[in-house]
């Protein structure tokens, strides 16, 4: 070790240092030499197959933009950072990528808290979040802002548009096994409010712990419950478990299982058997391309972008979270948040699934629902896991009304 | 006659279906030295518990200045003035030997000043120096406990428990594994601490305390057995079959 | 220099943190080392000084965001009467959690601790009402403080850093002044040998729930200034890894000393933020590090360092800052 | 929803099926305790690798038996690689070095494993022989389950009779005690903790290859599994094996009754039981004073 410094002259330099850097003016925002767009999304964690899903689907979305000139010669720059699912690490990850890395916009997020906890610190400092990622709280007026997107689905219009289908065609007698956090709750919400038109009843809701990987304590009493249908409001490892276990239990054999969000990697992870006959919602699925001219586009650049790979559902959702803010960019003619803001709120798109646009009172992207059962046999490969069953076409009726989220102005 | 500074009666310890100490009584007089002699296992360190306050005794009282104190902490026996120095060297180990001493003299003066330095309080820390150089640790005042010999570190027990200022002090066997001349020192040093307080030595090596008692006291199987002058307990038989014999 | 770091230890690590943004790649990484520096400092109140292992500590810093948020978010108290609320709180959940705790020892107390934190952790949960459950709460801004008519922009990240920085010197004094009094060394003869201190008049239990509260105090204000850091206050804030993590940052630091946690965060959250961004593969290098920190450098970073200094420096005489190693850095 | 007897009892042959896995994850980690003072905060890790070995040899061989066999074998010789190399320069240094070590040997091997068989992990079945279920006159209950209550019952009557009844078992039970008697007995205490630290970590491996088949197998399986198996090795006390296996019934049973009158209270229903046998037994129910303190 070298001999140290004098105190007394480290205690100087500390001073000046100190002063310097009391002179630095508050953060100045760069002037668009390119856009810059920070995309915080779990890379590591549960989820991160979806989230690294969603990476590859973004920067296909910055590449197609950029070789298309991008915006008076300025190019796009995507900042992806980890946000490790965990909401403070998001807001931590999102307060870097704004006040460090200058970025004009955010995109990304995994899960209801962390969407969350992105918003606040971006609506605070006023800048653009699209987010990706499930949550009903997100619409409502206390957490939106003008800067506020909602480009994945919501709880209210997955949850609904599955009910639709399945409600009328499987029986009136319904338990809910829900995972005890807000997507839980807002999907049984949904459920119950699309069943009022079929007379369903809620025989049982059983709250289960987030997290739990052993179900068998809840399913004796569904057993005994008889149901018609079951459903499995949970997401995710809660989902593939619940459903292998409830297998296991033999519910199947007089019930029906059915989930709001039907996860392609869910699927993949759980295996044919333990998701035999389970049908569910989805916001996208790649074989779709069959009937939407758009997807099979979005598809054929995926695929040869990353090797014949299909994206997927949440992965897709990054092609359109980042595309739609580019777009509104060269729209507004300009990458400060407001007039982008305003771009958005006017944007009619078709990026992969169809004609979609956000809603003006609280920005959400009004899209389309696909409804797809699980494939136990006859797959023609590791990715033909889902029947496509329905298409709910998009439709702003579908969503809870803007003066129900509190919203006291709806344009 | 004056009034006993420590009275027990009937005290009693079970463990279990063990009983390590039977219905004892006794009492001891201000500034004498007394020593409870008695083999191994006889109960001595159980009574030194006791009245110690580290065990409630199952049975029995305990009165100190004819108060009773039967039951009550541990702490609280410490805080009226009854100090022990244990069997088994017991110092805060990772603190230096001057530190030792003054928190175990800090008990009478500060327990829960949170703001105030420790190095403000003056008295205690001349106070821990003039205990160490009594015990003849002057040298070793900034040693950690644990760098001590085996020697030293009993004197700083010794050291500790008079930090307390106690009116009554315990000494669980102070020269267990010291060598000759140590043993000489620490016996002169008892010596001359009992002529301004009370103490009470437990040994097991009976011709070291024979000499600087004035009585003894012995156990045997939990149970008292003699009481006298070390006279009357070289002399008695009852002793000498179940202790001396064995020596 | 050491000597001078022992004697002046709060002025020098104020000197140093003064500086600190600068070494550091944002400073949104730079408050969440003040702020995870002072939780580890008041968690090693207890676990360093006292040699008490909690694993309910995430309670505290909870408690302590929660209540700030709850004061701005549904009462619209001004933010240092939120802060105020927020340390109470803590301070007081320290009382009843401690007061059950301290019945056990060792392994035992550390499960306690735990059990009593999850307890906490399912209240907070449950009540969606004023904690927004699992989505967390949000909406804990506070855009500018006003300070006596001091208007701050509490949005730019420099400013926020030093306003936090005035609350960590504060608790920071506020530390060292314990350790240093008489106070200070009951709890460390507590640690180095519970039975002697009660034989030399010192109510242990009593000691112990005092420090209890005042760890738990100090955690809070960590998780007050949190809070208004992130104006989010997410759920696992409350949840066991984070006090999984304070225990970690004290032995990688060095526990019983005094910067020893405040470094041992930085390191942590350093290594933690740089590596994320080097390899998805985080977890196995920053795991290698502990192992080989524990097989290697056991007295933590700074116990080490000052170790080293120490014996090279006065290796021939008796040391005096081994023999006070503990108190004095 | 209607208590019926019928459906109590159903949920207490549930209890007993999760409680036997956590019995035999207490078993593991409290031997490694007992013995050694070691808190093994890779015990969660170990039982997750022994998951993805066990389904790993399950593809390889198609036989379950074999993999219920190689598995534990696989992952105790893990163990007495990470006694050799890791734990062993630790000994005499208190509880807190090992379970930081401990700790970051979880982490690389969650990370370990996302690298061997992917992130998502790998799905799991349940061996032809055993699957469907059984009437048991109160309901239907799964076949695996029962054969899981089954297994556990003979790994621990099959541990007992080696702890009791065979030479090593007393050499075990004599170190637990004190290491001076088995040095003196001339026996090198090393290799027993070599040993030792090898069993726990091969039941480790045993409980997660058993659970396997209940649920999904991802990398960060151990992570809860961690948290429950502490409760259940505090409540029954530390180093206490019949404690393991009466707090670990326990625990299941509190558990599954829990989930039938308050579902979405069971997990905090095991810490809540935790926190109250402490407080009313500090040392939990079979354990002794003096473990640390």
């Amino acid at each position: 070790m070298t001999r140290p410094i004098d105190p007394k002259r480290r205690r100087l330099l500390a001073a000046g240092a100190g002063t310097a850097l009391l002179g630095v003016p508050a953060f100045v925002r760069s002037q668009a030499a390119t856009v810059k767009i920070g995309f915080p999304v779990p890379l590591t964690g549960a989820f991160s197959a979806e989230a690294q899903d969603q990476v590859r689907a973004a920067e296909l979305a910055v590449k197609e933009w950029n070789d298309a000139g991008g915006w008076n010669g300025a190019k796009c720059e995507l900042l992806v950072r980890d946000d490790k699912l965990n909401p403070g690490e998001a807001a931590t990850r999102t307060l870097e990528l704004i006040e460090k890395d200058k970025v004009n916009f955010v995109v990304g997020s995994l899960s209801a808290a962390t969407q969350l906890s992105i918003n606040a610190v971006c609506r605070d400092r006023k800048i653009i979040f699209n987010s990706i990622s499930q949550s009903d709280t997100i619409n409502e007026a206390k957490d939106w802002s003008l800067y506020t997107f909602h480009e994945a689905l919501n709880p209210h219009m997955t949850a609904g548009a599955v009910a639709r289908y399945a409600f009328p065609k499987f029986g009136k007698k319904v338990v809910y096994l829900t995972a005890d956090y807000a997507y839980g709750h807002e999907m049984v919400r949904g459920f119950q409010r699309a069943g009022r038109a079929f007379g369903t009843e809620t025989v049982a809701d059983i709250r289960h712990p987030i997290g739990t990987a052993d179900y068998s304590a809840f399913l004796p009493r569904i057993q005994q419950a008889k149901p018609d249908v079951l459903v499995l409001c949970n997401f995710g490892r809660d989902l593939v478990n619940s459903a292998k276990q409830a297998t296991d239990f033999g519910i199947k054999q007089s019930t029906k299982i059915i989930t709001p969000v039907l996860l392609f990697t869910s699927r993949l992870a759980g295996g044919p058997d333990a998701f035999e006959g389970v049908m569910g919602g989805t916001s996208y699925y790649w074989a779709m391309e069959d009937k939407i001219a758009s997807a099979k586009a979005f598809n054929d650049k995926f695929r040869k972008a990353y090797g014949g790979a299909v994206p997927s559902d949440y992965g897709a959702l990054g092609y359109a979270g980042i595309r739609s803010v580019l777009q509104a960019v060269k729209n507004a003619n300009a990458v400060e948040s407001q007039p982008v803001a305003i771009a958005l709120r006017q944007l009619k798109y078709d990026w992969y699934k169809g004609p979609q646009f956000y809603r003006k009172c609280d920005h959400q992207s009004v899209q389309s629902i696909i409804i797809v059962e699980s494939k136990s046999k006859g797959m023609k490969d590791k990715n033909d896991v889902f029947n496509v069953l329905h298409i709910e076409p998009a439709d702003e009726k579908n969503l809870r009304t803007c003066d129900e989220l509190g919203h006291k102005v709806s344009t | 006659m004056t009034a006993a500074i420590l009275e027990v009666e009937h005290l009693t310890q079970r463990f279990g279906r063990f009983t390590a100490l039977d219905d004892v009584s006794c009492a001891f007089l201000p500034n004498k030295l007394t020593a409870i002699i008695g083999p191994n296992g006889a109960g001595k360190s159980t009574f030194f518990n006791l009245v110690s306050g580290a065990y409630a005794p199952s049975a029995g009282r305990i009165r100190f200045r004819g108060r009773d104190i039967t039951g009550h902490a541990q702490h609280e026996f410490a805080r009226i003035g009854i100090a022990k120095s244990f069997q088994i060297t017991n110092v805060f180990k990772q603190l230096s030997a001057h530190e030792n001493v003054r928190v175990a003299a800090q008990m009478l003066v500060s327990r829960y000043q949170l703001l105030k330095p420790r190095g403000s309080y003056k008295a205690l820390t001349e106070k821990a120096d003039q205990l160490l150089a009594r015990v003849g640790l002057a040298a070793s005042r900034d040693k950690l406990a644990s760098d001590l010999a085996h020697g030293q570190q009993r004197a700083l027990e010794v050291a500790m428990a008079l930090a307390a200022e106690p009116a009554l002090l315990l000494m669980d066997e102070p020269t267990a594994g010291m060598s000759p001349a140590e043993t000489g020192v620490m016996m002169q040093l008892i010596t001359e601490l009992a002529k301004q307080r009370t103490v009470i030595l437990v040994e097991h090596k009976m011709k070291l305390v024979m000499g600087i008692c004035e009585r003894l006291l012995v156990l045997h199987h939990g149970e008292f057995l003699a009481e006298g002058t070390p006279e009357q307990i070289r002399a008695n038989d009852e002793v000498r079959r179940v202790y001396l014999g064995q020596g | 220099m050491i000597d001078f770091i022992a004697r002046h230890r709060v002025a020098s690590v104020l000197a140093f943190l003064l500086v600190f943004p600068l070494v550091m790649p944002y400073e949104a990484l730079a408050i969440n080392i003040l702020i995870f520096g002072l939780f580890a400092v008041g968690f090693n109140l207890l676990f360093g000084y006292t040699g008490l292992l909690s694993f309910g500590h995430a309670a505290f810093l909870g408690i302590g965001s929660y209540l700030t948020g709850i004061a701005i978010v549904h009462f619209a108290l001004p933010w240092w009467l939120a802060i105020a609320i927020g340390v109470a709180a803590a301070g007081l959940a320290g009382l009843g959690i401690g007061f059950l705790a301290i019945r056990t020892r060792g392994i035992y107390f550390a499960m306690v601790t735990l059990a009593l934190g999850q307890i906490v952790y399912y209240a907070f949960y449950k009540a969606e009402r004023w904690t927004g459950g699992e989505n967390g709460l949000r909406g804990v801004s506070v855009p500018v403080l006003d300070l006596f008519g001091l208007k701050l922009d509490f949005l730019d990240p420099i400013t926020k850093y030093y306003v936090i920085l005035a609350f960590v010197a504060a608790a920071l004094w506020f530390v060292s002044r314990v350790l240093d009094s008489p106070f200070g060394a009951v709890i460390e003869s507590i640690r180095e040998n519970e039975k002697r201190a009660a034989a030399c008049g010192y109510d242990v239990a009593r000691a112990k729930l005092l420090v209890f509260v005042l760890s738990a105090a100090i955690c809070g204000l960590a998780g007050t200034l949190r809070a208004l850091h992130l104006s989010i206050v997410p759920i696992d804030s409350l949840h066991y890894l984070l006090s999984g993590q304070a225990v970690m940052m004290c032995l990688l630091g060095g526990m019983g000393t005094f910067f020893g946690p405040f470094v041992g965060a930085a390191v942590f959250l350093y290594l933690e933020d740089v590596v994320t961004t080097l390899t998805r593969h985080w977890m196995a290098v920053v795991g290698g590090v502990f192992i080989a920190f524990v097989l290697f450098f056991p007295k933590g970073i700074w116990g080490t360092l000052i170790d080293r200094l120490a014996r090279a420096r006065v290796a021939p005489r008796a040391s005096p800052l081994r023999g006070a190693k503990r108190k004095s850095s | 929803m209607e208590l019926t007897p019928q459906l109590v009892s159903l949920q207490l042959v549930t209890g007993v099926a999760l409680g036997a896995v956590y019995a035999l994850l207490a078993i593991g980690l409290s031997l490694i305790f007992g013995m050694l003072g070691v808190v093994n905060f890779a015990h969660g890790a170990l039982f997750m690798v022994g998951a993805f070995l066990g389904m790993y040899f399950l593809g390889l061989t198609g036989n379950f038996w074999f993999s219920l066999v190689l598995t534990p074998l696989a992952v105790g010789a893990i163990g007495l690689v990470i006694e050799r190399l890791l734990v062993r320069p630790l000994y005499g240094r208190g509880i807190d070095y090992p379970l930081l070590l401990t700790f970051g040997l979880s982490w690389v091997l969650i990370e370990a494993m996302r690298v061997a068989f992917g992130i998502e992990g790998i799905p799991s079945s349940t061996p032809p022989a055993l699957r469907g279920s059984v009437d048991l006159g109160v309901g239907y209950f799964p076949l695996y389950r029962l054969f899981l209550i089954g297994a556990t019952a003979a790994i621990v009557t099959l541990l007992w009779l080696f702890i009791e009844k065979t030479r090593y078992g007393l050499i075990i039970r004599a170190g637990s005690r004190d290491p001076e008697i088995v040095r003196v007995l001339g026996i090198d205490i090393s290799r027993v903790w070599l040993a030792v630290f090898g069993i726990g970590c091969a039941i480790a491996g045993l409980s997660g290859v058993l659970a396997a088949p209940t649920r999904a197998v991802n990398p960060e399986m151990g992570i809860p599994v961690l948290a429950e198996s502490f409760v259940v090795t505090v409540v029954g006390g530390m180093g206490s094996l019949p404690g393991a296996v009466v707090a670990g019934l326990l625990v299941g049973i509190v558990f599954a009754l829990t989930s039938l009158v308050a579902p979405d209270l069971a997990e905090l229903s095991i810490f809540v039981l935790m926190a109250l046998v402490l407080l009313i037994r500090p040392y939990g129910l079979f354990g002794k004073a003096g473990y640390m303190g």
